[in-house]
Order: structure tokens, then C-alpha cells, then sequence
């Protein structure tokens, strides 16, 4: 006997699914400007500890002062994706929306980290090895690095379902993932192989303490600014993604009257 | 302190085009990346309203049945 | 018994339907109607398990479609808009391949060329599928159903579209068959079929968002 | 069990028959590509011969991700692969069928033709074992990565480029370990370690691919 009827209630889970980006746009917002300040307050110490205490290296003169940003990028670079990784595989068990948005979010300013790694490891490259590249394990695996971040963001924006585009999404990065530490030793490898061991950014053990210093600060600074950027990214995400639903159209609303006011 | 004079500092040893290209480079993707960010929040939110506008009547029919319905 | 719960569908950024609910026991017929775009083709693909609800579920035996896969796609025949021919291949290699690789392990040769020959394709069984008319290419996706008797649930998408009259009576005959040997069948169409008894019709058109 | 497995194994070898031109068609561009190269290093004996084994490597990726885009696309066109993925047998075993298909159509050409190609190179001939057996190994595992690629990439436009930017990155290990191959014999430190690892490579993508690609192919159906 077929009974056809229509459900008088929403199911809890079905609920509690609609609900989380809901309740995470308020948050984001309200979080990111306290990590955006704290990563300009962290990047004006760690600047100054790297400028003006940081002591010149007796080998490279004042070139090495790239140090702090060069590294930080590479770090983060490096993180953000497994981070991202880390999302999508969230996201693929348990099914949460928001865990894609939040990989998606992070894309671009991992990319963006990585290629100013690869930007700074040149410009440094120059003066110290008298050229702007070598096919050095580390430059080599952070740009293929930039084209899976490159390939993530392509697959991510080109398909235009976004249920589709988030599961995608997060199969490419976990790919990607499981992909980046064979990169890197296959690079290694071929790399030794070549060029033996003679150039290499292994920098000298006996860094001054300043000099760390200034590197770490540098890098909560970049974590914080990435952070923040995430989050303002993954509130423009969540509106998009849920622009049908009642709260959208609230915040929508709320929107357009600050703009009026402004204006 | 490091340096003897602000010039000092800005010629960076001799290394200034590296470290200050490097600085250069890193602030303006920076700057441009929030800028991107910024504009894309405002473009959003923009092209929502106006999607509700456009399709304000019939949003507003179909929402009241969906309302019934519940 | 196909069983779906609170379903809502969303296309793209569009809720084509919610709080759908359906029962569907053994003997039973149902004809998903409604105007173009209403969501008929989603509804189906949903009741195959091949795109997964928005919310709410679908369980078969009551057991939900993602926990039992194997078993209900045993028990699935799904013929859907395209008609899953290569036009390369022969309707007999296309109808081969379409049972070996669905899992119909005791469907050899001879039995496809029987359904072929009973749907009226003695003619074309060696020719490749490019050849064939719109109702031939049809009726090689609808030769599974003669093969298909041991699966209970058939799900058709627009079975009736490019067939001549007497091609119309005979797969409602087919289908009226199934329904009353215990099977089940949900269907989409626009035009009357003459069915043994009146299938039931699900308006998809009144859940619509 | 592996009914559909064989099933879609001996559909795809037919098919590829059936249109057996477009499979020389890979197999010219191999060539053309190898052959293109001593006019933009110039023909210096000694040069050829250091380059070759790379030549001949880079090659055969390109050739073989000229035809992946096509690994899934008729079938996602007409419906085939709505009722595979209906199939009660497991995906992974169809989606291995395919592979297994695309690899013996697309990439054992490859693998037979490039010994008679790299004598255009003066490749020592001790070294043509190992650059079969290197291609042997390494262009499985080119066909089960691609693979996952395709399926990820189907029916999205601009699918061809964007397939060619996911994939080829994650070609490059396996760039690495087969040219490295035939380097290290040269080189004289034997090509053992590097088929070794090519062979691992092959083993850890067989174990993982299937299922990715499976997966994506469920998703692009969405």
C-alpha cells in the first residue's frame, strides 16, 4: 500500500546540519579582528627584533635578514595545506558543510604564502649562490607545492555544483596530502643524486638566539594573519553557500541598512 | 641597535634590492589579499541582495507557503 | 519495501522539494508527476541511491540505502534519460555487458538475444547502436526488463518517451506483470499508459519550493 | 565477483579495437614529441644520450595524459556510468577493469615502442631493459593517478587543461624514479633502488587509487 505524506517535522540531524555555519558566521566575525590585530602587533615586534636587535651573520652580511619572512612563508605554506587536508577528510567522514568551506578558505592564502617562499628563497638565492634558482630539494618541492595549491583552487572554482565542487575538492587535497611527503623525498633523492649536497639552505646551527627570536615571532604572526583570513574568506563563503536560508536573508537585511546609514 | 644612520639601514649592507624586493613583494600580496578579500564580502553580500530583490516577490510567496507547511 | 523519509532535494543552489515522504510495498505502481523541472529525475536518482538527500533518508527493507548498498542495488533495475548504449557496440554487446557488469551473473548469451528478439530488434542485433532510431535505442535499455524479473524494484525514468503505440501497450502490460508478481515499480512520464490497474500519482509539483 | 571486473576489461580492449586509430594516435605523438628534441638540444651525439633517458620519460607522461580526459567521458555521456555505479559488485573492481584497460590501450604502446626510440638516441643497449622495465613499472601508475584525475575533472569545463594541472604534479616522483632508473645504470650505480621504489610506488597506488577514483566518480555523479 503506498502512503504518500508529507513530513510534519524536520529530522534533529537534519537540523543540526543547517544550523552549524549559522552559527559560525557570528563567531568568525567576531573572532577575526582580534587575530588580524594580534598579527600586526606580532609582525611589528618580530620585525623590529629582526631589524634592529638581530645581530648581522658574520657569513651573509645583512642578505639573510629574508630569514623572517622566507621561512614563515615556507612553514605555513607547508601547514596550511595539510591543515586544508585535514578539513576535507572532516568533511568527507562526517559530512560537515563547514568543514569544506573552512579547506576552501585556506586555499588562496596558502598559495599565497607559498609563493612568497618561493619568491623570497630567490631573491635570496641571488646573492648567496649567485643565482636566482637552483632545483634545491626544497624550492623544487615548494613549487610543485604552489601547483597543487593552484590545481585545488582550478578544481574548486571550476565546478560549479557545490556539493560537487567540496567533495572533489577535498579527494584532490587528500591526494595531494598523502602526495606531498613522497615530493619531497623523491626530490631529495634525485636532488643528492645531481648536485650532491653542495647547495642547500640548512642554514648554520649556530643561529643567534635573536635571530630565532625574531623568526618565531614572525611565525605566529603569519599564523594569525592566516587565521583571520580564513575566517573573513569563510563568512563570504558561508553567505554564498547558504543565501536560500532565512538567516542569510536577516543578516542580508542588517547588511543594507548599515549601507544605507553609510551612505 | 644595528645601524649607525637611517641610510645605513635602508642600503642593508649592500643587499638592499634583495631584502627590501622581498619585503616589497610579501606587503604588496598582503595588502592585496585583503583587498581581494575585503571587495569579495562586499561584491557577495551586494550580488545577494540584489538576487533577493530580483526575485523579492516570489521569494516572499514561496517562503510563506514553505512557512505553512512547517 | 522502498521507504523514503523528509527527503529534500537541492539543484545547484535551488530546493526543488522537502518533507517528501513515500512507502512503496510489493504490487505497487507509482507515477512521480509533475510540470518540467519539478525535481522527477532528481526524485528517481535519489530512490537509486545514486545522489544522496539533502536531507531526510531512503531505506530499502528498512535498512538505510547507504548501509546496504549491495543488497538494493541487487534488487535495482534503474533505466534512466540516457539509455546507456555505446554507440560502437552491437544492441546484443550493449545488453551483454549492461547485465554482466549490473552483477546478472546467469544471463548468457542466449537469453539477451531472446529479449531482444522479443522487444523487435531481431533485425538490428548485430548492427552498431549508432544506426538505430530514437524508439530502438529505447527499447535495447528496455530489454533489461525482461531479463531483470529476479530485481523487484524498477525505476524508469520516461520508459514510454520515443515508443510507438503498440510498443506503449506492451511495456504497460510488462509493467502491470511485474507489479502483480510482488514487484515494484516508480516511473516518471507525460503521456497515458494503459495499465492493468490505475497506477498511484505523486504530484511532485505540490512539494515544490 | 569479478564478472564485472572482466566484464568491463573486455568491453574497453573492444572498444579501443573498434577505434584503434585514435590509439595511434597516442603512440605518434609519443614519437613526434622524442623525436623533436634533437632539433631544439641539436644532435650532439654525447648530449642525446644524456638527455635520453629524461626525453623519453617526459614523453611518455605527456603521452600518455593526451588521451585521459577520454578515460570516462563517453561513458559519463551516455548513462553507461549511472548503471555501473549501480552495479551490486564493488566499484573499485569496475574502475580497476577501466584502468587496467586504459593502461594496456594507452600505456603498453608506449612501453614497447620507446627501446626502438631510444636507439635514435644512441642509448647504450644494456640500458634498454631498464627503460622498459622502468616505463613498465612507472606508466601503471601514471594510468591509476590520471584515472583519479579524470574522474574528478568529468564533464567540467575546461576539463582537459585543469586534468593536465592536477595530475601533473603528482607525476613528477614517478618522473623521478624512472628516469633516475636508467641514469643510475648508466651512472653505474645499478637501477636496483629505483625499480624497487617504482615497484612500491606501483604496489601503494594500485592499493589506494581504485578507491579515490571510485569515490570521485560517485561524486562527479552527484
Amino acid at each position: 500500500m503506498t502512503t504518500l505524506t508529507r513530513a510534519p517535522v524536520r529530522s534533529p540531524e537534519g537540523l543540526l546540519r543547517f544550523a552549524a555555519p549559522q552559527q559560525f558566521y557570528p563567531l568568525a566575525g567576531r573572532l577575526a579582528p582580534w587575530f588580524a590585530w594580534a598579527a600586526a602587533l606580532l609582525t611589528v615586534v618580530g620585525l623590529y627584533i629582526g631589524f634592529f636587535v638581530a645581530p648581522t651573520d658574520f657569513q651573509q652580511g645583512e642578505v639573510y635578514r629574508v630569514i623572517f619572512i622566507h621561512v614563515p612563508a615556507a612553514w605555513m605554506s607547508m601547514f596550511i595545506y595539510l591543515v586544508m587536508a585535514f578539513w576535507a577528510a572532516v568533511g568527507l567522514v562526517m559530512n560537515t558543510r563547514l568543514s569544506f568551506i573552512m579547506s576552501q578558505a585556506l586555499a588562496p592564502t596558502g598559495a599565497m604564502f607559498c609563493f612568497v617562499a618561493l619568491w623570497t628563497g630567490a631573491v635570496w638565492g641571488k646573492p648567496t649562490w649567485g643565482t636566482y634558482w637552483v632545483w634545491d630539494a626544497r624550492l623544487t618541492s615548494q613549487l610543485l607545492l604552489l601547483f597543487l595549491y593552484f590545481g585545488f583552487i582550478a578544481l574548486t572554482r571550476a565546478i560549479e555544483d557545490p556539493r560537487r565542487a567540496d567533495r572533489a575538492g577535498a579527494i584532490i587535497a587528500l591526494v595531494g596530502a598523502v602526495n606531498v611527503p613522497i615530493i619531497y623525498f623523491s626530490v631529495q633523492w634525485w636532488n643528492t643524486l645531481h648536485q650532491g649536497a653542495s647547495v642547500s639552505l640548512t642554514r648554520a646551527p649556530s643561529m643567534a638566539s635573536t635571530m630565532l627570536a625574531g623568526m618565531l615571532i614572525m611565525a605566529i604572526a603569519a599564523w594569525m594573519y592566516a587565521i583571520a583570513v580564513a575566517l573573513w574568506r569563510v563568512r563570504a563563503l558561508i553567505l554564498e553557500r547558504e543565501r536560500h536560508t532565512e538567516w542569510v536573508g536577516e543578516v542580508l537585511a542588517a547588511e543594507a541598512q548599515t549601507q544605507g546609514r553609510a551612505r | 641597535m644595528q645601524w649607525e644612520s637611517w641610510s645605513a639601514f635602508w642600503q642593508m649592507g649592500g643587499a638592499a634590492p634583495y631584502v627590501w624586493g622581498s619585503y616589497g613583494v610579501t606587503l604588496a600580496l598582503i595588502v592585496a589579499e585583503l583587498v581581494l578579500v575585503i571587495r569579495r564580502r562586499k561584491d557577495t553580500v551586494n550580488r545577494l541582495l540584489r538576487w533577493r530583490r530580483a526575485l523579492g516577490k516570489d521569494v516572499g510567496g514561496s517562503q510563506a507557503r514553505m512557512e505553512s507547511v512547517e | 519495501m522502498l521507504q523514503a523519509t523528509d527527503l529534500a532535494c537541492l539543484k545547484g543552489d535551488r530546493l526543488l522539494f522537502r518533507g517528501l515522504a513515500l512507502t512503496l510495498a510489493p504490487g505497487d505502481l507509482l507515477r512521480v508527476a509533475g510540470p518540467n523541472g519539478v525535481g522527477k529525475t532528481s526524485l528517481l536518482r535519489l530512490l537509486t541511491g545514486l545522489t544522496h538527500p539533502e536531507a531526510g533518508e531512503v531505506s530499502w527493507q528498512g535498512v538505510a540505502l547507504r548501509r546496504n548498498r549491495e543488497r538494493f542495488h541487487r534488487a535495482l533495475l534503474y533505466l534512466g534519460h540516457a539509455a546507456a548504449l555505446n554507440d560502437m557496440l552491437s544492441p546484443l554487446e550493449n545488453l551483454r555487458f549492461a547485465c554482466a557488469a549490473a552483477g546478472d551473473e546467469d544471463v548468457d548469451e542466449e537469453r539477451c538475444v531472446q529479449a531482444l528478439v522479443r522487444i523487435g530488434l531481431a533485425e538490428q542485433l548485430d548492427l552498431p547502436a549508432r544506426v538505430l532510431s530514437q524508439g530502438q535505442r529505447r527499447r535495447v535499455g528496455l530489454a533489461r526488463l525482461f531479463l531483470s524479473a529476479q530485481r523487484p524494484l524498477w525505476v524508469l525514468d520516461e520508459p514510454f518517451t520515443a515508443l510507438d503505440v503498440n510498443a506503449v501497450a506492451e511495456l504497460a502490460t510488462t509493467l502491470s506483470d511485474h507489479c502483480a508478481a510482488g514487484g515494484i515499480v516508480v516511473l516518471t512520464t507525460h503521456q497515458e499508459a494503459p495499465f492493468a490497474r490505475p497506477p498511484q500519482v505523486l504530484d511532485l509539483g505540490s512539494y515544490a519550493c | 565477483m569479478l564478472s564485472a571486473f572482466l566484464a568491463v576489461l573486455r568491453r574497453d580492449l573492444l572498444l579501443s579495437w573498434r577505434g584503434r586509430a585514435d590509439l595511434l594516435v597516442t603512440l605518434a605523438f609519443f614519437v613526434i614529441v622524442v623525436c623533436l628534441f634533437p632539433f631544439g638540444v641539436g644532435a650532439e651525439t654525447n648530449q642525446l644520450r644524456a638527455i635520453a633517458p629524461g626525453v623519453l620519460w617526459v614523453a611518455a607522461l605527456l603521452a600518455s595524459l593526451l588521451s585521459l580526459h577520454r578515460l570516462f567521458a563517453q561513458d559519463h555521456a551516455d548513462g553507461t556510468l549511472e548503471q555501473l555505479l549501480l552495479s551490486s559488485e564493488p566499484a573499485v573492481l569496475w574502475v580497476a577493469g577501466k584502468i587496467v584497460a586504459f593502461w594496456l590501450t594507452t600505456g603498453l604502446p608506449l612501453v614497447v615502442a620507446a627501446p626502438g626510440l631510444a636507439l635514435l638516441f644512441d642509448l647504450e643497449q644494456g640500458a634498454l631493459p631498464v627503460l622498459t622495465l622502468s616505463l613498465a613499472l612507472g606508466t601503471p601508475i601514471l594510468a591509476l593517478l590520471g584515472a583519479v584525475g579524470a574522474a574528478l575533472t568529468l564533464g567540467v569545463r575546461g576539463g582537459g587543461m585543469l586534468l593536465a594541472l592536477l595530475v601533473l604534479p603528482l607525476y613528477v616522483p614517478v618522473l623521478i624514479f624512472g628516469a633516475g632508473a636508467v641514469d643510475a645504470y648508466l651512472g653505474g650505480t645499478g637501477a636496483a633502488a629505483h625499480l624497487l621504489l617504482l615497484g612500491g610506488g606501483l604496489a601503494g597506488a594500485l592499493a589506494l587509487a581504485p578507491w579515490a577514483c571510485a569515490a570521485a566518480l560517485r561524486i562527479a555523479m552527484e
